[in-house]
């Protein structure tokens, strides 16, 4: 039976995928952002998942206004990188894990989530710089990785009780997956920033922290957060936070936090990462 | 649906249904950045480009003056947008810094010192 | 305020649309699936509706296996007819409403729906056979329409209860938005037909004439209705009649039944149509 | 998810994640008869243009034997199918004849007298 063993969250900042890609991770700016994930890389090389459910929004990258889906997850084999205007990363493409992908799509559809399927994905930024931050530069990834991608672009995105359900269908279904598969999800997007008009700039530590403490300890909380909260406070970019939430739906109840980071400023953003493990006692 | 209350949230403009109806062909135009040919054809005639999607003056006058506050009045979504500022070689840093009213020098230095702090600019009718 | 005045079903075979642009509705095979609409063209005339939405499903014709939305709203100010193989169908382009469109999309969302945003989109004879049926063949339709796609093509489809749930939900939208309106909403699809295999041409009349009965005075009972039973009782295709539930879920609870027709055959299809209005006690 | 439930409906192949997976190509080569400079290309020569598509000897075969079965058979649905047909000139009725081993002239009579009955044919296990 397939395990949720892990959940993830990190911010997926793009300048971060550029200083990687073009060898800048040993300046000072950049230097004590990389540090925050030694922890984790380490981590992870000593039990390194199989799957990652790797929950991300699409940057008006692969999806424009032609068509806008809540939340679409990606069936394929593969998924190529996408040209977001200044060439590919030049990463390894991103592999899927069809039979998995399937499972929870059909899963999540039968337990009334309203999935769109995708067999036709290029990922972004939102997906790759993640994989970046925890794996480095190799040759390929480690893992197969499921994308699942969250409308939060086009207002209105998903509600916070929303996307903490979708992570809980999510567990139902990886635990219900026959093979012997060890899963983690990942939540990416956040913390507080905006990156437009004149209030751009925006970082709001305080209620960052508050977010972190609440969603490792009390992310029922979380579930009634109004949209124009995280806008308020954590700027009009910070709604993207509504996808951790699916990450720690997926966890269960109770968890365990292996690590937390929190550093200002990675580009215009407040970068948070934290590494939480499910209790023991979760069903 | 009344989205009014976003208003209230000072310098700052949501992607609401409106306002992606209204920059429907500014952000598909964006899009159309993607793909390097189509960045070479801008580069070389911005105006010409410009002139084959069915955008107001309005949008298309912002464009060709890089007034990233005016895109977003007119229906523009930061990361289509990002496509226009990624076709000139900017980072999100640069061109976000032109929606300020800093300079790019400000503010990075206001990053530096921990961003811009979110008391005053909350809320306009509240004050906070 | 907008109000939800009616609700109507049909089944959408692509024989009547050939029949209709090839001028053969006074075929002696024809003229019964035809007369079985003649109330129903007199009815509408005389309280047209300004806005139908209208619940279809997709036959592989703008949708591929590339993407596979559940739900899909269609949000566009028009939509061409599309090329299903034989040549688009010679009728009007559909014309959207997309102030209503809108809002029953953010609305859904917020009620948490997770609803595909479509912005370009081409419809086929699952559109519009139902707008040929009742308007006949107008230089321009008389209606604003607003597609809503729904997935029964790839398994699984969304379940009855969600199919009924996402009703309630439209109702409650066309509720809150404020322009005087007179909507109604259509279930297409259906009834009782399968098109592959050896068990081909099936039809159940029996358990049409029942599920018929159940939608118009007992629809919580069909909540229940599990995929299986269209599948084995109605046949492969039968399966469509999930999209009824959303018409019904949008009437409100109680309605009354004005107009109802069922006939044997039409191409592979046992036909079936009702016309309902939501009683007044309706909230 | 197990989805063998379905396999004990007679003479019915449900698409199910499995068989959309495997019918991949089969369906997307479908797909592209909805141009009608394809549908000329692929009646100009149809084992050419079919090469020009990932797909399995046997689903290949299947199409240009135009056997529907074989083709749901190999990941098939008939939505996509129909494209096929619709190529051919062929209504529904006449492509879904061919599928229950009867000539169209049985299938319409069966048709026009009410159809297929679902007596028998509901469940294989439980034979009825
Ligand atoms: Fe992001
Ligand atoms: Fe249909």
């Amino acid at each position: 039976m397939a395990r949720v063993t892990a959940g993830l969250a990190t911010s997926h900042i793009p300048a971060i995928g550029a200083a990687i890609d073009l060898a800048k991770t040993d300046m000072d700016y950049w230097r004590p952002v990389f540090a925050g994930y030694d922890w984790t890389k380490e981590w992870i090389a000593q039990s390194p998942p199989d799957v990652v459910v790797l929950v991300y929004n699409d940057h008006a990258s692969h999806f424009s206004m032609e068509l806008i889906p809540t939340f679409a997850i990606g069936c394929a084999e593969r998924f190529a990188i996408c040209d977001e205007g200044y060439g590919p990363r030049p990463v390894p493409e991103v592999v899927g894990h069809p039979d998995l992908a399937w499972h929870i799509a059909a899963s999540a559809i039968l337990d009334e989530f309203d999935m769109t399927i995708v067999n036709e994905l290029t990922v972004d930024h939102g997906l790759t710089v993640p994989l970046s931050l925890v794996f480095g530069q190799p040759a390929a990834w480690p893992v197969a990785v499921i994308p699942l991608a969250v409308n939060v672009v086009q207002y209105p995105p998903p509600t916070s009780n929303r996307c903490f359900e979708l992570g809980r269908a999510i567990r139902r279904a990886i635990q219900s997956f026959p093979e012997d598969l060890n899963v983690q999800v990942w939540g990416t997007g956040g913390m507080s920033h905006q990156l437009q008009g004149p209030r751009a700039g925006l970082i709001n530590e305080p209620w960052d922290a508050d977010f972190l403490d609440r969603l490792v300890a009390d992310p029922d909380s979380l579930r009634t957060m109004p949209h124009i909260e995280y806008l308020r406070e954590a700027g009009s970019e910070g709604i993207e936070l509504v996808m951790w939430l699916i990450m720690r739906g997926a966890l269960g109840e109770s968890v365990e936090l292996l690590h937390r980071f929190y550093h200002v400023p990675a580009s215009n953003t407040a970068l948070g990462h934290v590494v939480l493990e499910p209790t023991k006692e979760n069903p | 649906m009344d989205f009014s209350a976003f208003d209230d949230i000072p310098g700052t403009r949501v992607f609401t249904p409106e306002r992606s109806r209204r920059g429907y062909p500014l952000n598909q135009f964006c899009m159309s950045l993607m793909s390097p040919a189509n960045r070479e054809r801008f580069k070389a005639n911005e105006r010409l480009y410009l002139d084959e999607w069915p955008m107001t003056e309005a949008q298309k006058q912002a464009v060709l003056s890089r007034d990233y506050n005016a895109m977003l009045e007119h229906g523009g979504n930061i990361y289509f947008l990002a496509k226009i500022f990624a076709t000139d070689g900017l980072s999100f840093v640069q061109a976000v810094s032109t929606m300020t009213g800093m300079t790019v020098e400000e503010y990075q230095d206001m990053m530096l010192a921990g961003g811009r702090s979110p008391v005053g600019v909350r809320s306009i009718r509240e004050g906070r």
